[in-house]
């Protein structure tokens, strides 16, 4: 048969069934593939919302997708190429994702009556036949039907063989995109070790996918994807939340300290209690407190023990440890606070993302409390990140508070992961014991970096007492003295400002120096910003990129690159909160461009976004209001 | 990894391990202490300090956790490692420490407001967990840093400051609401009886596992005589009962009266020659039935009647558990058995990888 | 002033006051339910809509609230007012509208993290002022809407999400801690016997006070069969009790079993003629060292032994004492009658003025 | 005799002793005297910290700053010009508060050597005696053995004789500021009329001191203050804390809302609990709840119910109620939050006072969660604000914080207080029962003003559920839809944003509207920024003060005003707070000037920082770094 083969640079895929239908290992296992062959990619599952629902339902799809390149991948994609729906609930979930003239491969055993009327489509209302779809490229293949003839003459029950269908779509897939299914195959002789006919079912079927498509006249193109040029090394697959695990071990092991972890459920952050609860064996704590006050009042007194202290959480939980945090910032300990930020306000929208809590990390607490506050940009850079956040708090004797969300905590990206030795160290000491010295010992004298001692239980000769009222400069002691309680608030806030010497100045990520429009960004907006500047650039624009991972303090040079440019727009998922930041701070002239959409912006809604607001004569929108 | 912390600490200077003779000056700090002349706190306080040097652990080992309050205040007299924390919040403060530092003598100091009114919920969480802390619950039956308003355990019908018609709610029984926690030291003292106090830290002390003892308190600014009827010489010896473990139930003047059981139906009766001692209720600290019993011995003090029941001190409940941090400790040290040193390089490169040339 | 409420709200178009007689479907929201296919909180959900008819009140005069958590999206499907509130809060939320608003019908639904982790203080603080609502404690032991960490109520050595190893916090008795805060009513129930939890939702709702209703439900995805042993046909008869007021504790297939109180001693007992029903012990609500040690029956469903206690299901305890909203508003009657109607230009002026010219 | 007889055009007198000397009845009755007598005055006492010191130690000492004059007074005095000290220990405590050259009132018996012990005086050191007092004017007086004398043939016990000393005090102060003895005599034949012997002999110890005055040569001047002119009308003295109280009743009874109070008790705003716990008579709700969050909570049921709910607490138990605050903002439920505001950060100093909660107030939640934000400008001004933040949470269906603070809390001032009358109507209606209509009952439908109506349980036909998940506009449904979500961010700010429009224009309290300089305040520094402008203006100087009382939303002239000034400087008690809301928002130079000593800024102090601002040239501080 004849057959055409393109080449592209990216694609995307969606698979989508009902939770039961096994798209998560579906997507991950292509993946992997994908990532074997060399391509770029990242993904983002999409499971339902927090409870399960009755399957065939649309509040029931579980949908995964991936995006593959030849090119440098950044964010999960907007839309899809392809669309794969087990069953009419998942096309109806997400059809919208699907860019015109896209391709659908539909399991039309999934469109049965049952399965119409448990997706709500109006009685003997059915898109495969209605024509509504006639904007995309639909396939229709009965994947279950054949999935049970390959498997007729097998001995495994009616329920495992309808398992295996997402290997035929698998199969089927691979052949559409010239993939061998070697990987695969070793994948599942490994998984079902303990049952080879399973194994061997799945293995069986997943071939028949492959050769599905090399024979049916239904597929008559295939695609090449080329292996992208990506920096040489040993790679691995991560989510954010794996990642914040893995940097919140590392920075123990560098450090010396015990991890004592005190947490309490929530969506989007629990993975993070899950990952670092298997971690017993490097001497990590992980406590479940019965809230979010006593996740974080723990972790201070473990902190005052000597540990490093940490606690997550997402907005809601955040906003009741306030009061605490508010405590360690005046007993200057370490402390590590990790928000993973979902859509607020109050409960919100757990499952979705968003990055509206900036302003509650800076400013969610009485008085004046200075902490330090950085955020990941991407789901690998969550171990980099947290680890700094552990650094900067044990060498500072200072919360800081690490800002993730729910689309980095979720979404995977492959990662060169780091040797433990190119790690760098995180030096901490303890105050050492002291005895016969006759003169009192002073808990608040600081270094030049206004950092004071940290001094544990357990060191003879400097027991002191340590609270949440105004102390003395130096000893420490209760003060209510007037100039000494400035003198203080001072010297908090310079010690938090004076970390600015002690982290990285802050480059332009793509662009010149300086120039007309300069796009400002902070967290999981990474790669759609990346991409769109990109390719703005490639347009001929002179825009440049500069994202933050460290927020409080800035870097210290971040006032002097601001200034090089006309233009300076902050795109931000929420309602505008690193710009009055930079509006204050520098006064300069920031301009927000803002989604409150519980979701990532669109490369080219941001495009337009930013094309927009450079038509608007700048001083004309210089108020915020 | 938790002993690793102790590793790194130079001791050497510490000398041998033996632990320096202390008297109870030794435990007070350089700071003037500033409670009301006549507070409830001075003697419990003395008693403390007094106690510190028979437990037999050094000074830099011990740590006092506070939340906020007068009674909070506590641990800046003390001359160990202590934090004044925030309002109610000790209990998990405390937590964290012991279990990160099990080889610490970690003591709460906590008021009635502290522990039962905004730390209520850390309260029964640190009794229900066995954390092997132990708890003095200073009761004064009122707010008093913030000058008078009543407390979870103030009699209804209290007048103060924020009800000045009287309170209506139902206070707090503490002790039967740590019996309910599953608390496994339940135990009551009071300021004025320093003796006895001193006996109950002891045992306070002794205890493995989370050792709430409830001492009465009187608060002389705002609630002066919350506690008259047990502490007064005269009315004393009605309304107290000391109980020791393996004793009959005796009280009165004369050590006259008994306490025996009919049925479930705790009786008061006469050791007139008619009951003799052997039919009286013995006291059994494991017994959890007859604590929750003697929780319930709490008629209000206006209660006349010959048939009231007079306040228990001593200690109610005593039993062993398993304590929460050692539950921790041995996962983390199984763990290790099991997967043998942890190899961070493993870690990071996880499941799958694959190599880009 | 309560009631001014009710004065300015048009009740006219209500027509008579008769209550219209209401059927369950009534009860039922335009939301679907969004529950896992399977779970308790159907039947749960169920039985509450089919009791609403009975209790006599109108539908505008019934307000659910709940915290947040699987069993806290009960609200949206009641067709009666409602709030889905915030984790752990409900108790302090119904206690602000039913203080203010008196005659109103108030429901906290509630899973056991939310009334017994982080709304702990709320629940035990609930019952003891004894507010006059009505609290369903749907019990899982488990954290269902965030996938499945353990929970207060969970056994020890519990594996879930977030103890991979096994938990290792001794769980709530949350009978003996509602005890332990004066609760006034204390009851038990199950998903898997609607008929009988449809008898205690009447009652829950009867009682004058915080009513505490504990309801074994099944998460059948996170934490399934966790109450087989009470649910099942085989091992029900043997593994639980239901208690009548004034009734003798039987149970068994063939109700051969009875209980029996020696002292203080609960024994299982078999009615093969040796005993008598006389001889057992006699269920009395009002009773509440009975209660207490009812609360007791509580073993591990793995302790096996034939001295094992069947777990008690109905109402172990139920008093009457002054609910907290009735004695506010009676205070504030008092005020009204003794100060006669408030004046707000005396009270502007104050005790002093003077005049400038 | 000869006497000299001086006219001052204001006098400030600090009463000071041990906690049982009566110096806080002592200043309140003279503080009358004064008032009755036409003079414009402010006054503050000072309590020990929060727990009862020993008697005669530095701790344990109680004062009372009177600052009176016959022209306007705004501010309780820097520094004193009359010092009274019944023991050594108030000497050394107050000492430096007294202004050079002025004079020492001193009853000497209270400097004897257990006194001087007890106020920590090195042996054998006596202030009197050491020559180091020798920059004041000192006045010893035995008022201890004269008051005995004078009380020499009365029945009354030692104890009751030495309680009479503070009304020699008194007497003496009436005799040298030419007062008359009648009102107070009045009070205290009022007060004992129960125990006459009390009444006498306090009235015949007050006789005596004047008397001592007149006869005695020590005291050789006596002072005239004139009367100020004061607008006509009748008047009483309030504090702040007590304003608030009769604040919220009214704002009850205007709205005909029963008023629900639930709190927790904390310094300093105990008070308006127990204000507000004896006013049960005019339907008033107090809860004293478990903690904060029960307290905020107890008042959102409250609210649901149709009442006006309330709470109260002072910057930690704030923190503590945030997430429940952004409930009620996604609930759109009138909710009103009073922070009497103490010096923070965590438990910092709770008798002394802070602004430092401003950020807090407008970003202390998770998301975007949009409160509006008001602050009293003085001790009376509570009645007035407190009243405005119910008018606006009842009608606008919007939570609304409160921003007081300790010194306006426990400071007095003349009242001419209103009539129920003149009061505004607080216009507040039910959704009503709708009984029989078919269609869905719609509780986020809005009007013009973006505000919901306000449909409480008991109305017939209106069942509906609300919660804190995002919810569909109009419906209230619960909405995950991106649109919708982004739909409702904006309504709930707009609906914030729209309260301008139900706000007064912004005025400027003194000076021109515009011109060089503009001194841009908020809150309790408004007496002292008022002197401050006032004595500049008269210095021949360009500037301006406007004082806010609406932070959020800002008035809709503010913008226009600022636009109209070279200079704006920013006095906030704390590290600058809304000089940044300002400097965002419209993007203006604008700078602060801080003070963040747990007390008010002094009008010199502030002068002189004012002053040093303008001098250093406006460009160079733009940036706040
Ligand atoms: C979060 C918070 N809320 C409230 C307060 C105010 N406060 C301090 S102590 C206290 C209660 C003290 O009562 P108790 O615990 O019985 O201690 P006592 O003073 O009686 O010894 C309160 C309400 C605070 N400091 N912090
Ligand atoms: C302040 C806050 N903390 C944590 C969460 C996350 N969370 C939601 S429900 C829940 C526990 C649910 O368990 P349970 O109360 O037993 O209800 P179930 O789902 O089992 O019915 C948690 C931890 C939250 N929504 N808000
Ligand atoms: S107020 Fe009461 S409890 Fe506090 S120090 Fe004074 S007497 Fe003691
Ligand atoms: S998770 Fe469990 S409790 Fe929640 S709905 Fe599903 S089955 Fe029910
Ligand atoms: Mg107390
Ligand atoms: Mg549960």
């Amino acid at each position: 048969m004849s057959e055409k083969d393109f080449v592209r640079e990216d694609v995307t895929i969606r698979f989508a069934g009902d939770s039961g239908d096994g798209m998560q290992l579906t997507g991950s296992l292509f993946t992997n593939t994908a990532a074997l062959r060399g391509n770029d990619l990242r993904t983002l599952p999409e499971f339902p919302a927090e409870i399960r629902a009755p399957a065939g339902t649309v509040p029931g799809v579980s949908s995964f997708q991936l995006h593959f390149g030849s090119k440098e991948i950044l964010t999960p994609g907007d839309v899809c190429d392809v669309l794969v729906v087990m069953n009419s609930a998942a096309l109806k979930a997400n059809l919208a994702l699907l860019k015109r003239g896209g391709t659908i491969i539909a399991n039309i055993s999934g469109f049965d009556k049952r399965n119409l009327n448990l997706a709500n489509y109006e009685d003997d209302e059915n898109p495969l036949e209605d024509g509504s779809l006639s904007d995309y490229h639909v396939m229709e293949v009965d994947i279950t039907k054949l999935t049970r003839e390959s498997l007729s003459d097998s001995e495994l029950s009616h329920k495992d063989i309808d398992r295996c269908k997402n290997m035929f779509v698998l199969g089927l897939l691979y052949w559409m995109y010239n993939r061998e299914l070697d990987s695969t195959i070793g994948f599942l002789e490994k998984k079902f070790s303990k049952n080879p006919e399973i194994a061997e079912a799945n293995i069986k079927v997943l071939k028949e996918g492959y050769h599905y498509g090399e024979t049916t006249e239904v597929f008559t193109s295939r695609y090449t994807v080329k292996e992208a040029s990506i920096p040489p090394g040993t790679y691995r697959n991560i989510t954010g939340n794996d990642a914040t695990v893995l940097g919140l071990v590392a920075a123990s092991q560098r450090s010396g300290r015990p991890l004592f972890f005190g947490s309490y459920p929530i969506t989007p952050a629990s993975d993070v209690l899950h990952g670092l609860s298997k971690q017993k064996h490097f001497g990590v704590y992980t406590f479940q407190a019965e809230d979010e006050i006593a996740a974080v009042s723990s972790a201070i007194g473990a902190a005052f023990g000597g540990s490093l202290g940490v606690t997550s959480s997402s907005g809601p939980g955040i906003a009741l440890k306030g009061e605490a945090i508010g405590l360690a910032v005046i007993l200057e300990l370490p402390l590590v606070v990790l928000n993973i930020q979902r859509a607020g306000p109050s409960t919100g929208m757990p499952t979705k993302t968003e990055q509206a809590d900036l302003m509650q990390a800076m400013y969610g607490r009485n008085g004046e409390s200075p902490v330090a506050v950085v955020a990941p940009r991407s789901p690998a850079d969550c171990f980099e990140t947290v680890f700094e956040a552990c650094r900067i708090s044990l060498e500072h004797m200072i919360p800081v508070m690490y800002l993730s969300d729910g689309f980095l905590a979720n979404g995977s990206e492959p990662w060169k992961f780091p040797q433990t030795k190119d790690l760098k160290k995180i030096d901490v000491s303890f105050e050492p014991s002291r005895n016969g010295t006759p003169e009192k010992y002073l808990p608040y004298v600081r270094d030049e970096r206004h950092v004071r001692p940290w001094a544990v239980p357990g060191t003879a000769g400097i027991e002191h007492r340590v609270g949440g009222l105004e102390k003395e400069d130096e000893t420490g002691d209760v003060s209510y003295e007037p100039d000494n309680h400035q003198k203080m608030v001072k010297l908090r806030r310079a010690k938090r400002d004076a970390i600015a010497d002690f982290i990285p100045l802050q480059e332009v990520d793509n662009g010149h120096e300086q120039g007309e429009t300069v796009l400002v960004g902070w967290g999981s907006t990474y790669g759609t910003i990346r991409t769109v500047v990109h390719e703005l650039r490639q347009e001929g624009m002179d825009i440049s990129h500069i994202h933050l991972r460290y927020i409080s303090p800035f870097p210290r040079n971040l006032g002097d690159l601001l200034d090089g440019f006309d233009n300076i727009l902050v795109p931000e998922i929420n309602d505008g909160q690193l710009v009055k930041l930079i509006r204050d701070e520098y006064f300069v002239p920031a301009r927000g461009i803002n989604k409150i959409k519980g979701r990532p912006f669109g490369i080219e809604e941001l495009k337009q976004e930013v094309q927009e607001a450079l038509a608007v004569k700048k001083g004309t929108v210089q108020s915020q209001s | 990894m938790a002993l690793d912390i102790e590793k790194q600490l130079d001791k050497t200077t510490n000398g041998s391990s033996t632990i320096p003779d202390y008297t109870g000056k030794d435990f007070a700090s350089d700071q003037d202490v500033r409670w009301c002349p006549g507070c409830g706190d001075y003697t419990i306080l003395k008693q403390v300090q007094k106690a510190m040097p028979e437990i037999g652990v050094r000074k830099e080992d011990i740590v006092f956790i506070s939340g906020i309050g007068c009674a909070a205040r506590f641990p800046y007299y003390m001359d160990t490692f202590g934090m004044h924390s925030i309002h109610g919040r000790a209990p998990a403060i405390a937590t964290g420490l012991k279990t990160s530092r099990p080889e610490l003598s970690v003591w709460i100091i906590t008021g009635d407001g502290d522990s039962l009114s905004i730390g209520a919920n850390h309260f029964v969480q640190l009794l229900r967990r066995n954390v092997n802390v132990n708890l003095l619950l200073f009761n004064n039956q009122i707010y008093g840093l913030t000058k008078g308003q009543y407390s979870p355990t103030a009699p209804e019908g209290s007048v103060t400051k924020s009800t000045p018609y009287g309170s209506v709610d139902h206070p707090f029984n503490p002790l039967s609401l740590s019996l309910g926690a599953d608390s496994t030291f339940v135990a009551r003292a009071m300021d004025r009886d320093p003796r006895h106090l001193q006996e109950l830290i002891q045992r306070t002390n002794k205890h493995r596992g989370t050792s709430m003892l409830e001492i009465y308190q009187n608060c002389i600014v705002f609630n002066d005589g919350a506690f008259e009827l047990f502490t007064d010489k005269k009315s004393r010896p009605r309304e107290t009962i000391y109980l020791e473990h393996g004793e009959p139930l005796i009280f009165g003047k004369e050590k006259d009266k008994g306490i025996r059981l009919d049925g479930l139906r705790p009786e008061i009766v006469s050791l007139d020659g008619e009951v003799s001692k052997e039919d009286l209720w013995i006291h059994d600290e494991e017994d959890q039935t007859k604590a929750w019993l003697l929780s319930r011995f709490f008629d209000s003090p206006e209660n006349e009647g010959e048939a009231r029941m007079p306040r228990p001190f001593g200690v109610l409940y005593a039993v062993d558990r398993p304590c929460y941090e050692e539950g921790v400790n041995a996962q983390i040290e199984q763990a290790l058995s099991q997967k043998g040193e942890p190899d961070l390089d493993t870690l990071l490169e996880g499941p799958e990888t694959w190599v880009v040339k």
